[in-house]
């Protein structure tokens, strides 16, 4: 770095001194009206309605106009939202929530338990995605009331389960607006109407997206900010350029570079951190097609799980934001993680090489015993690194990988439908409970085309009963139970690896206060986000 | 023969753009001796700057491995993927250029129009269609590249068939009872093929950007160490490690000037009236 | 009386590497008021450069080593640049030999001449207007005002001719360089325009330096002659001196070369007829989308002629009469539209494409390009074996035999081995002869086998030709716009204009005696037809 | 009038290219692995059922033939409807116009560019022919051309945005700014700066080469040296005369190259995040958007038609040999 250039990272590093004051003085601070919320907003959506697709893309941008149900407190624990209480019956199969007076929806007419009973029905049970899943067994919400939503199950549905997962797949939308037309091509899911603090503006596409604040947010005298603007800035390196100059206040979900999350890191006027996102964990994959003779076969699985050094991975390719994982439930999930040590398979290139030997793949000619193709997901640079790694780390106990490098649409066509792979790398996503989304990477039987589900042809009545249990009862102690049967049965039979575990890294210019207090900060209403001059 | 060879080497520009040329294929030669290892395997620790370690003069990438070896390797990726889609581009020109050119009438109308279809479609977007239908294997890289670049090449050699096939030489050939096939491939042809020649140094520093520009995409074949690949990866480290990106895309700069230059000396020996400007 | 323009020993060097190391060797002319001084010679001879040295507009390499050109009395060979762009186009002014590339093509005949104005007058833009008329008017040109809106191409060749003219007398300039000023024009234009110099001349009392290769211009409009051969003038004196009564070996060859107008003794012709032209016709349509503003071109009209046995039928007119497309016709290298063409009683036009492949060899065409008819990446011995190869004889025995054959047309047979440019350009219309004498056909069609050549060379080629007609019993169709060249060699002859035979009959009674007032006129504008006569 | 006409007349004679191109992509695209479903898919992020997939299919009219497909489309196009837009979610007219602002800006900036710095380069270069400025002109053009130009691109914002801060990094203009009027040109101009050069640094070495070409061409010809003899200076021989048939060759490579031109703003967009037609055409292909991708082949299509046909009225204004 030339001097000059060190000089003016150093005065503007002293002229931003005195926002470097311990975390603990924000809160003495006086919260500021006014002000303009800058994000990055790196992968656009077709829709911006959270009810009807679940993605982060959706939340970071729908989650400030649209609100849940219930939401998570700074502790995760589930916290009131359109909900002010709810309670479940003894045998778990009615549910009822009692719903917030005076909530208006942005065009002004009233929230009522019509909508709730809309949405439950008309989005979350037929097109949001895991919500179909989530809601399979809801067969009606009752409105006895216009403050009480009655939801009713054919089978016991664990509130603990329910309350967890709604944050992300409790989102309402206005009955008054969808109940005519086709609600996949109605033109509010790219400008929703919802009841959050912020009431949507304008969307430019490729550009940017503005939302304005709400005058009559039930919350009283809030949000603090009068604006939300989400810069569409798809190349990485500029999103952190214009992190640097200011003109984006923060960059969620990973979105940025590794190598720029860590400079970025060691810039004092910039705060990187996995915080407020606790509740979006991810793990990296590793797939293996059982259709494969050779993968078929425990034995080069384990083996190559043996010949890769994730440790060295992690260290020298993904920093501090990544950690060696131990299975499909990420530790971050405490209510689930399992407390007694689980079957692991630390890097041993000997021990990989016997188990080869062991299953008769001898080396051949140039000393390769076999060629793989891997399939990374075409998202995520960390996934390509992992693909390239896996690569040269297999190529040393004699497997040639060749990288088959596919788009979006391919990838999930060529994996998920065709089957068209050996082997096939990118992320599961952890939401809160392991049957939202894990179980359905184990579970046999799933539907051919459903990606990031179990296509990889392997059943096992084992792992598929204690699942089968787990998705069912009520005891929370007896649930934790089984997912640590369920871990140490899919660690040891290992259809799919998942040897790294991720938070994603949000960075947050410092400017702002009272950002990542919650577990899903980047997906939430930000109604008490505000901005110090 | 010998006057062109003259020509050429009295150039000094060609001269400069020969012996460039000959360096990269040097390169590209002695890339399996100087680095015996795979470019792609694990060299090190990632993004190491060039000079820091003796061990790698160019660095290391974000994937730890040796920038010098892809350097090197990536030398052959390029030179082949240039020739060959070259080769592709310039054979399937000449033959629809030809018969264009020769036959007139309706089989010059149905190739012009075919020609015409494929330069009204940006010839990038075309490429970004065949890499996403087909895959990006290097092979299928190399020929879609070949398959979006034959219209110049056919429109050339079109041009030089109509002024040929006018020629008193061309008629003394048809008066003489000479089959079409004999008249377009052994007579009017070798008299075409010099501006074709040197056309195809245009197609060969094309191709090699096209691909670059793929790779830049992330749309090329990874499991080969391009110099392309290691632009598009070193995108994610720009702003800090930018060498990661400009040691390959100087490479690229280099290897296509040098075709470049090759092709101008060439067109000034071969046009030897141009050549004293 | 001092000369106008006075060259002294000038001298003018070639870049190195070029055949010889001088372009102009001591060169003196003289150039007095008043007189049309006509400089004459053959290609490379160094006319040109003289013009272009004078000017100081010489090819990039070339320069002026030695001696002097005084005008006005300043030496313009050490002149700077200001001073000649003062004396060009205002006291010196050129006309060039290509209307159509002398002039702008984007830019209005108007425009191009009142520049001269702009450069070197004061003049207001309402009064070169006017003065444009005028000079266009001068020159004769119909309409002046519409020729002055007119792009050059929207003109005749004659009429650019006119323009250039017009332009060079602009400034009433004291001398008047014409470097070839006819020779692209077909023989009646070039009578006008040679008449039109005179004229203004007379009038204006300019000296003009007049370049030319042809002895018929010269006689028609020199008062004084030079003659340069290798960049050197080796005879220089009054018009009728030089014309009659040559002093150098070099100008009385050159003199002797010039065919005479008139007929040679007649030949018996065969009745029996080898080619008979029936009707023939072809038009040609350009441009035009879905048949709607395309234009018609009728090439040839409804031709019907004989070539008796034996016989050479010459096709004479000016360019665009049509004759290149008959002769093409007849070879089938264009498709006829309507009528016929029989060569022996066997119908040509009815063959396919395969069947008159294999009839190829019987009628056989000799071209006019000496340097586009041979492909020039073939040796000269392929060159003319190739015809009988793909008639299916051995290749061994094709070149042995072409080596004959290039005894027969007077090249060494051990040059099969050389490839056409290492060839001049009288040898090459030897090969392009040879090659079609290989295949040993009944009929040749000659098509401006000589225009592209010097006077000398042409002699030569003719008597060759008429040699081979005598020992091969060769039936001929002769093609060209030379009149000279038709009364030389053909026994019949058939005048041609706008697609149409307007005349024919026994070239003796058509050049004695011609019929058609187009004959007449053309006879009567071949350039210095008396001098020739005499000749 | 007679201008329309002529339009109207070359559109027509377009036509059978259009439907070659247009089919040929459709056709192609059959034949690529995953679809616009799967891409969207790929968005949401998984939990999606293949019941609603398979609805989805069926709403896009992917689950019908190819052939039923084809006409389908086809028939749209008849009655100039682009379809709609399954992943954008709206018409693809209007997902296109939305995106052609920037393209055409960029093209027009880097066209400009690219032929007014080539002309003036390649007339001083030909002036000066096998001097030192020649040389330098010349040696500058080959490594112009010879520049991979997301190459140039990234460096240049290294240089320019990163360090010295001068540029922006990318996008089309401040957002949310509020600029209007003046300022906000200003705004889009000093965003545009660095793509221009970027883009039109190839087309500027390709210019350069012509015009010093055509130059020299046009120098040597009969007329240059009329124009001498009448005693015009070396500088009006050039502007006069030289110059306007110069010019013509460049005018043809206009045409030539529009396509490349449109070709090249895909990378040069997606290096400076550009919300232009060539983005949206990477994004497309990448997304199977069928539909948005046909349009843009389409609107592209007919842009580089329309680019030719005015490079033909041109061509026809300055050389009046040619009627168009």
């Amino acid at each position: 770095m030339d001097p000059t250039r060190r000089a003016i990272l150093l005065t503007s590093a002293a002229l931003a001194g005195n926002v470097l004051m311990p975390q603990r003085s924000f809160a003495q601070q006086q919260p500021q009206r006014g002000g303009v919320m800058t994000v990055h907003f790196a992968t656009e959506q077709r829709i911006l309605n959270p009810s009807l697709q679940a993605s982060t893309g959706v939340y970071i941008v729908g989650g400030k106009i649209q609100e849940p149900l219930v939401d998570l407190d700074a502790a995760g624990r589930p916290a009131p939202c359109l909900a002010e209480s709810w309670e479940s019956s003894a045998d778990g199969k009615t549910i009822t929530f009692r719903l917030r007076r005076g909530v208006t929806w942005h065009d002004g007419r009233p929230f009522t338990s019509t909508d709730v009973q809309f949405t439950a029905m008309e989005m979350w049970k037929k097109i949001l995605n895991y919500g179909s899943a989530l809601q399979q067994f809801l067969d009606a919400v009752e409105t006895p009331d216009a403050q009480t939503a009655v939801f009713k199950y054919a089978r016991p549905m664990p509130l603990n389960l329910l309350l967890r997962a709604l944050p992300d797949l409790g989102y309402i939308s206005p009955k008054h607006v969808y109940e005519s037309g086709n609600i996949r091509e109605n033109p509010t899911n790219t400008a929703p109407i919802g009841t959050g603090p912020f009431k949507f503006l304008q969307y430019e596409r490729g550009q940017y997206i503005i939302a304005e604040r709400n005058p009559n947010y039930w919350r009283e005298n809030l949000p603090y900010l009068d604006r939300v603007v989400w810069r569409v800035v798809t190349d990485r390196s500029a999103a952190a350029a214009q992190m640097e100059a200011g003109q984006i206040l923060f960059s969620p979900y990973s979105s940025l570079t590794i190598a720029d999350l860590q400079r970025l890191g060691r810039d004092p006027r910039f705060d990187v951190t996995t915080k407020g996102n606790e509740g979006n964990a991810r793990t990296n994959t590793l797939e293996f097609n059982f259709r494969n003779p050779i993968l078929a076969d425990l034995r080069v699985r384990r083996a190559i799980a043996h010949a890769i050094d994730v440790p060295f991975f992690i260290e020298n390719f993904l920093g501090d934001f990544a950690k060696a994982g131990t299975g499909p439930i990420p530790s971050v999930s405490t209510d689930y993680y399992p407390t007694e040590p689980m079957p692991q398979y630390p890097f041993d290139r000997r021990r990989a090489n016997a188990l080869l030997d062991e299953a008769g793949h001898r080396r051949g000619a140039g000393g390769t015993r076999f060629t793989l193709r891997l399939t990374p997901a075409p998202w995520g640079e960390d996934i390509a690194l992992w693909s390239t790694y896996i690569q040269q780390s297999l190529q040393e106990v004699g497997i040639r990988v060749e990288i088959v490098r596919l788009d979006a649409a391919g990838f999930l066509r060529t994996v998920y439908n065709d089957w068209n792979f050996d082997l096939a790398t990118g992320w599961h996503q952890y939401r809160n409970d392991p049957a939202v989304s894990t179980s359905v990477w184990y579970r046999s039987g799933q539907p051919k085309g459903a990606p990031w589900t179990n296509q990889w042809g392997w059943q096992d009545d084992e792992a598929d009963r204690i699942m089968d249990a787990a998705q069912t009862e009520l005891d929370p102690a007896k649930r934790k139970a089984l997912y640590a049967d369920f871990v140490r049965r899919v660690n040891t039979e290992l259809p799919v690896w998942m040897p790294i575990e991720q938070i994603f890294v949000s960075v947050f210019n410092k400017r702002l206060r009272n950002y990542a207090n919650n577990p899903r900060w980047a997906s939430s209403s930000w109604h008490d986000l505000w901005l110090a001059s | 023969m010998k006057a062109f060879l003259r020509g050429y080497l009295r150039s000094p520009p060609a001269m400069i753009g020969l012996l460039l040329l000959l360096a990269i294929v040097a390169m590209a030669i002695s890339a399996d001796w100087l680095f015996p290892r795979d470019p792609l395997a694990l060299a090190g620790r990632p993004l190491q700057w060039p000079q820091g370690n003796p061990r790698f003069p160019l660095g290391t990438d974000n994937s730890g491995r040796d920038i010098a070896a892809q350097i090197f390797h990536g030398a052959r990726i390029s030179l082949l993927i240039g020739v060959v889609a070259t080769a592709i581009a310039i054979l399937v020109g000449i033959v629809v250029g030809a018969l264009a050119g020769y036959h007139g009438g309706w089989v010059d109308d149905a190739l012009m129009r075919l020609t015409e279809a494929f330069q009204t479609l940006p010839n990038f977007l075309l490429l970004l269609v065949l890499v996403a239908v087909f895959g990006s294997d290097l092979s299928t890289v190399t020929i879609a590249i070949g398959a979006v670049s034959w219209p110049a090449p056919a429109r050339l050699t079109r041009a030089e068939f109509l002024t040929l096939r006018n020629r008193e030489f061309v008629q003394a050939c048809r008066t003489l009872g000479m089959s079409d096939a004999r008249i377009i491939f052994r007579e009017i042809l070798p008299n075409a093929l010099p501006p074709i020649i040197v056309y195809a140094s245009v197609v060969m520093a094309v191709a090699i950007l096209l691909e670059s520009a793929l790779a830049f995409l992330r749309l090329s074949d990874p499991n080969v160490a391009s110099w392309g690949n290691l632009i598009g990866l070193g995108r994610d480290v720009l702003r800090v490690q930018w060498y990661v990106s400009a040691i390959p895309g100087l490479a690229i700069l280099l290897t296509v000037l040098a075709v470049s230059l090759v092709g101008q000396g060439l067109n000034d020996a071969l046009n030897p009236r141009l050549r004293k400007r | 009386m001092s000369p106008v323009l006075a060259i002294q020993g000038l001298t003018v060097a070639l870049p190195a590497g070029a055949d010889r190391p001088h372009a102009l060797d001591r060169v003196s002319l003289d150039l007095n008021a008043g007189e049309i001084l006509c400089v004459v010679g053959e290609s490379g001879s160094g006319k040109s450069m003289t013009a272009g040295a004078v000017m100081r507009l010489l090819p990039p390499g070339v320069a002026i080593t030695g001696g002097s050109v005084i005008f006005e009395g300043q030496d313009l060979a050490t002149a700077d640049e200001a001073t000649m762009r003062h004396l060009r186009g205002a006291r010196i002014a050129m006309v060039f030999q290509e209307p159509m590339t002398a002039l702008n093509p984007l830019r209005r005949i108007g425009d191009q001449i009142g520049e001269m104005f702009r450069i070197h007058t004061a003049l207001s833009a309402t009064e070169i207007a006017a003065r444009v008329l005028d000079l266009l008017a001068e020159v004769h040109i119909p309409e002046p005002a519409q020729a002055a809106r007119a792009y050059p191409h929207e003109l005749s060749g004659g009429q650019r001719q006119r323009a250039m003219i017009a332009m060079a007398l602009a400034l009433d300039p004291k001398v008047l360089i014409a470097d070839e000023p006819t020779t692209a024009l077909d023989v009646t234009t070039q009578a006008q325009i040679l008449h039109l110099i005179k004229d203004l001349q007379r009038r204006k009392g300019t000296a003009v330096l007049f370049i030319t290769h042809d002895f018929g211009v010269v006689a028609e409009i020199a008062d004084r002659v030079a003659v340069m051969q290798h960049g050197m003038v080796v005879e220089e004196g009054p018009a009728a001196q030089v014309l009659n009564a040559p002093r150098h070996e070099y100008t009385r060859s050159l003199i002797a070369a010039v065919p005479p107008l008139t007929a040679r003794a007649p030949r018996p012709v065969s009745a029996e007829p080898i080619l008979v032209m029936r009707d023939v016709r072809k038009t040609y349509r350009t441009g035009g989308f879905l048949g709607r503003g395309g234009r018609v071109t009728h090439a040839v009209r409804g031709v019907t002629l004989t070539l008796p046995k034996g016989a050479t039928l010459g096709i004479v007119g000016e360019s665009g009469s049509g004759k290149s497309t008959l002769a093409r016709c007849l070879v089938r290298l264009i498709e006829p539209e309507g009528g016929s063409v029989s060569l022996g009683g066997l119908e040509l036009t009815g063959l396919t494409r395969a069947q008159m492949r294999r009839q190829a060899h019987r009628i056989q065409m000799v071209f006019q390009d000496p340097y586009g008819s041979l492909n020039p990446r073939r040796r000269a011995g392929e060159l003319v074996a190739q015809g009988p190869m793909i008639h299916g004889t051995p290749r061994a025995e094709a070149l042995r035999r072409a080596k004959e054959l290039f005894e027969l047309v007077g090249l060494d047979p051990a040059s099969t081995e050389r490839f056409p440019h290492e060839f001049s350009g009288g040898q090459r219309q030897r090969i392009g002869l040879a090659r079609a004498l290989a295949l040993e056909p009944e009929v040749l069609v000659a098509d401006e086998p000589v225009s592209a050549l010097d006077v000398s060379v042409q002699a030569q080629v003719l008597r060759l030709l008429a040699e081979l007609r005598e020992r091969l019993g060769l039936s001929l169709v002769f093609i060209t716009h030379d009149l000279r060249v038709a009364a030389q060699v053909c026994d019949l002859v058939a005048v041609m204009k706008d697609g149409e035979v307007v005349e024919h009959g026994p070239v003796a009674r058509v050049f004695e005696a011609p019929e058609h007032p187009y004959t007449q006129a053309l006879l009567a504008s071949v350039p210095g037809r008396d001098f020739a006569r005499k000749n | 009038m007679r201008v329309l006409a002529l339009a109207g007349r070359r559109l027509l004679s377009s036509v059978p290219t259009l439907l070659l191109i247009l089919v040929g992509i459709f056709l192609l695209l059959q034949l690529a692995p995953g679809d616009a479903v799967d891409a969207l898919i790929a968005q949401t992020g998984g939990g999606a059922d293949a019941a609603s997939a398979a609805a989805m299919r069926a709403e896009m009219g992917l689950d019908l033939s190819v052939p039923a497909q084809l006409a389908n489309y086809m028939w749209r196009l008849v009655r100039l409807d682009l379809g709609f837009s399954s992943i954008y979610g709206k018409p693809v007219s209007t997902v296109i116009f939305e995106r052609l602002p920037a393209t055409l800006l960029l093209m027009l900036a880097a066209l400009s560019f690219a032929f007014f710095f080539g002309l003036v380069l390649g007339v001083l270069a030909a002036r000066r022919v096998n001097g030192w400025p020649d040389t330098l002109i010349s040696t500058l053009g080959l490594i112009f051309y010879a520049t991979p130009s997301f190459w140039f691109g990234l460096m240049a914002i290294v240089l320019f945005s990163v360090h010295l801060q001068w540029l922006p990094a990318g996008g089309f203009e401040e957002i949310g700014s509020g600029f209007t009027g003046l300022r906000r040109t200003l705004d889009i101009a000093t965003h545009l700066v660095l793509p221009t050069l970027t883009l039109g640094l190839i087309f500027l070495a390709i210019y350069l080469r012509i015009m010093r070409a055509s130059m020299l061409e046009v120098l040597s010809l009969d007329f240059v040296r009329t124009a001498r003899a009448k005693g015009l200076d070396e500088t009006r021989v050039v502007v006069r005369h030289v110059l306007r048939n110069a010019l013509l060759p460049m005018v043809t490579l206009i045409g030539l190259q529009a396509g490349t031109m449109l070709g090249g703003s895909v990378v040069v967009e997606s290096v400076f995040s550009l919300p232009g037609l060539g983005r949206l055409a990477y994004e497309s292909v990448v997304q199977r958007d069928l539909n948005t991708l046909l349009g843009i082949v389409f609107v592209s299509a007919l842009l580089v038609i329309c680019v030719n046909f005015v490079v033909d009225l041109l061509y026809a204004r300055l050389d009046p040999r040619i009627t168009p």
